[in-house]
């Protein structure tokens, strides 16, 4: 009976496989074994449907004339700003603002945000652990206005030195911005915790969500956080739409950043006004169709459940952990304590570069990522520089990790 | 990729051939691909316009020390002319035809490094 | 055997129409007539069909791994930049960048250009009849910078005042930035001629070419243009797309716009070096269906050829104005010279608010669109300020314009 | 919409009802949406808690205008607290419930500037 409740709720990969069109595709003769999903994921038959829908049916421009069509597309357009908006907990549908992907939020909070509300000898702190898109729009700022970054650590574990953050918050501290998962090691850090302490000496708060929000369920008033940034092409959705959630106060009186067409609300030679939340930051023709499939996307996580999907990865997780473990000859980065962590393993095989790991696990239609994961100061500091990169999600089993794992004892000899 | 194909490409990758300086090079050159890490340096020494000693050092994957290996062979002794008319096509059928395309990059990258140091000098007074 | 090898080279918008399936779609029970094509374009099969393709067969993140998907995507996105760059006659196809619209593409200069090279003083020369995206930029440099905008006028036929463009350049003129065809006129604006003007005093010459470049053929090299930028949602291509061309030089000089992955070559905490071009301005996952629609856009339309579909839109043209002209109850702005235009004509019917002539057309059917176009300073000036408009594409029709033309007479009965 | 519903509507429109000022106005109210032009003048007069007097002037479609003109004669006499109470589909019933979703912006711009004149003049000293 136990057995039988923890199964109902237990999602299986192999029934999702079907909502996923692309696993009846082929790879060099072989069934696709997709591990490439911190990079992007698949998405199911509904997201491509919605595309598809609305390019047959409902094409127009948004807010833009009366007519059927327009009136429809901007009903969608927006729904799929509610949607969003309830998916995180955000209370109204005007904090979330559609970008292109984390990398155009982060750059939209920097100029909107930074450019014009920074001056010399502000500090923003970030961690080791970031991705290149929270790291290198702070640098054109330290550039452009003189502040200063500061940067929280590591351990030899992968988890940040906690101990060291309230030594580097001041009052001088105008934000602080972090990686919620990390792409590379997966570990999840305690975001609760490092908002509160911002909270201490008033700075603001930016949650990097591209790799956790996929993963785990995500309550932004919860969080506490003043911004989340994140990527619908790692969630299901569409490429070229991403967004950014804003408590209202703040995206009030922040600038825009791009400027045109819809983003205003009257313009003269002299002098324009600004339109209201969050077209305020949606300049011109937006990606309609990007963002309706966003929503259904949405639709579709919460349709699984997200602690279904984190259970189900979990699991993944610790099986695959386990079996490589079984061989000395594979380096893993990160994952040597408890802490929470999402269904990414970086590694190294001895003797051999990622790129001919990587090479020839797809000969088997195995996708890995290798290379520097646009996290090069995290990889230095683990002296890992170059690295395969397995990342689960939804649709992946036991049977596939057991493949892979097969494939590497092959490749290992091969080069013996 | 054929298996014997791989075999005859790890073997390069293994015993790689012409590894290593040249006390008296007449220059060399060194280029990589940063987001790979494969970095190859090139040590030359030409003789009647003619690549008379090519030796080879550098870090990277499997596909790319192996074709500066093999490439070392194929041109080694060869007028200079006839190398820089060495064609990626040439290149690739020197690995026995048989890369992905995912991997001309890395199969293509000793070629490029040659032809680029081959110019350099032509050029340099 | 004349007008035999006219009508061979001219198109048949009912065969063409068969390629759009939105047009399947009724509205109101009555069959579409889309007379909104200046807002945006329909889509074709192809185009559609080329999105459904690529998420079915082979999603993935580009450049970011050896694996065959992702090196199926890289090319495919790649070789969009190609076909755009062979679209304009552009050299290289590094010299186009991917943005999400000409919004986007506008900004991106204004801050990766403007922001770092512009100093107080210098001067922007741009034209009244800009669509606000190419005004609102600008502004936001003029208050960051203290630069001076310049705005050539035009007459009461709608035309540029071109007698008094040498008097507004001077070497403090750095950039002209000009629209090539009035979204709300129609006008088709002599761009070489202005650039040929502009290079006299060493300015720079960026083209908006939102509404030319889906309706006229265009070569970067024969109008001398530094920069160009455009929509793909106006040109057939799926939204979230647009590009800018520039010339490799300025491209290479110019500093980033956003910073993250896929713009970097490498990445310290202390520094950062730039990606090669495009890439250099493409930061983060790009939007790779975006961009690989846009290109399968751009193959659809030269397999019909830009001056087909540019004499259709043509005999359009004369023959909506000439029967509009039938009735002087309707008032067409601009279309009062012999300048070249595109088939866009904004009019206003006595007594009648716009919204009213176009939620009463939707009623039958006829999308058209009413507003202030995003174009307030030229529409002020030409004491409009709110107008309807119709604009037409290659699937339209003389049985849509009568369709049309019928309908308004049946409103302005209906409110005398 | 129906035809008799518009000609409904379009009367409204031809011949506005309560159209004008109210010499002695307790308070007015002017709002409007600009990306469409429509702007509404409302002259109020209450008494005893009720609106004794409602009067209005504008531009703009004839959706807006005749709701306007509709929605005074609704309102007219009415008491303060139930005005308030008066829903955005009460509205669009007093209109015939034929106007199309689309122009729901239009057709409750009377109503919006309606509530909130008489908000504002409850939070006024
Ligand atoms: C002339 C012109 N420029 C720029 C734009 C902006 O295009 P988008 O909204 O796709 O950024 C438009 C679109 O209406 C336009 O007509
Ligand atoms: C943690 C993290 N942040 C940001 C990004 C950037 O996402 P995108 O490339 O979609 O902008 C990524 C994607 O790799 C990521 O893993």
């Amino acid at each position: 009976m136990e057995k039988l409740i923890k199964s109902a709720t237990v999602l299986d990969p192999h029934l999702i496989k079907n909502d996923f069109p692309v696993f009846k595709r082929r790879v060099n003769g072989k069934p696709l074994i997709y591990l490439d999903n911190a990079a992007t994921s698949q998405k199911p038959e509904s997201v491509i449907n919605s595309i598809d829908n609305y390019y047959r049916n409902h094409n127009s421009n948004i807010h833009r004339g009366v007519h059927t069509l327009s009136y429809e597309s901007t009903v969608m357009y927006e729904e799929a700003h509610k949607k969003v908006a309830e998916f995180i907990g955000a209370e109204d549908w005007r904090n979330i603002i559609f970008t292109r992907n984390a990398t155009e939020s982060i750059n939209l909070l920097a100029y909107g945000w930074g450019l014009h509300n920074l001056k010399e000898g502000d500090e923003i702190l970030i961690t080791i652990m970031e991705h290149h898109s929270n790291i290198v729009p702070w640098q054109m700022l330290r550039d452009l206005k003189g502040i200063k970054i500061n940067v929280l650590g590591v351990d030899e574990k992968g988890n940040l030195k906690l101990d060291d953050l309230p030594g580097l918050l001041s009052e001088r501290t105008k934000l602080v911005s972090v990686i919620h998962a990390s792409n590379v090691l997966g570990t999840v850090n305690p975001v609760k915790y490092i908002t509160q302490e911002a909270k201490k000496v008033g700075a603001l708060v930016l949650i990097d969500a591209a790799q956790s929000i996929p993963h785990l369920s995500i309550d932004v008033n919860d969080i506490g956080c003043d911004f989340l940034v994140a990527s619908g092409h790692k969630m299901l959705g569409p490429t070229g739409i991403g967004f950014i959630y804003g408590r209202t106060e703040l995206l009030q009186d922040m600038e825009p950043f791009m400027y045109g067409g819809d983003m205003i609300e009257k313009v003269t030679i002299e002098k324009t006004t600004w339109n209201e939340l969050p077209w305020k930051f949606e300049a011109g023709t937006p990606n309609i169709v990007g963002g309706i499939g966003l929503g259904v996307a949405v639709d579709y996580l919460q349709n699984i459940g997200l602690t279904n999907i984190y259970n189900h990865e979990e699991e993944l997780l610790v099986y695959a952990l386990e079996k490589m473990a079984e061989y000395d000859w594979i380096k893993i980065y990160g994952h040597k304590s408890d802490s929470q962590s999402v269904g990414v393993i970086s590694f190294n095989i001895e003797g051999i570069h990622p790129h001919d790991v990587a090479g020839m696990l797809d000969e088997q239609g195995i996708a890995v990522r290798s290379g520097h994961h646009c996290a090069q100061p995290l990889m230095r500091e683990l002296s890992m520089d170059f690295a395969a990169r397995v990342s689960f999600y939804l649709y992946n089993t036991k049977e596939e990790i057991d493949l892979c794992i097969e494939t590497l004892k092959k490749i290992k000899k091969l080069f013996e | 990729m054929e298996s014997d194909n791989l075999e005859f490409i790890l073997d390069h990758f293994k015993n790689p051939r012409n590894y290593g300086t040249i006390e008296d090079a007449d220059f060399s050159y060194e280029e990589g691909i940063p987001s790979c890490g494969d970095v190859i340096r090139l040590d030359l020494r030409i003789k009647n316009n003619k690549l008379d000693d090519i030796k080879f050092s550098g870090t990277g994957c499997a596909i790319s020390q192996a074709s500066v290996s093999i490439l070392t062979e194929s041109v080694e002794g060869m007028e200079v002319s006839k190398v820089l008319s060495f064609t990626d096509n040439d290149m690739l059928e020197a690995l026995g035809g048989q890369v992905s395309p995912i991997r001309f990059k890395c199969a293509l990258l000793g070629l490029t490094v040659l032809k680029k140091a081959l110019i350099e000098k032509k050029s340099a007074p």
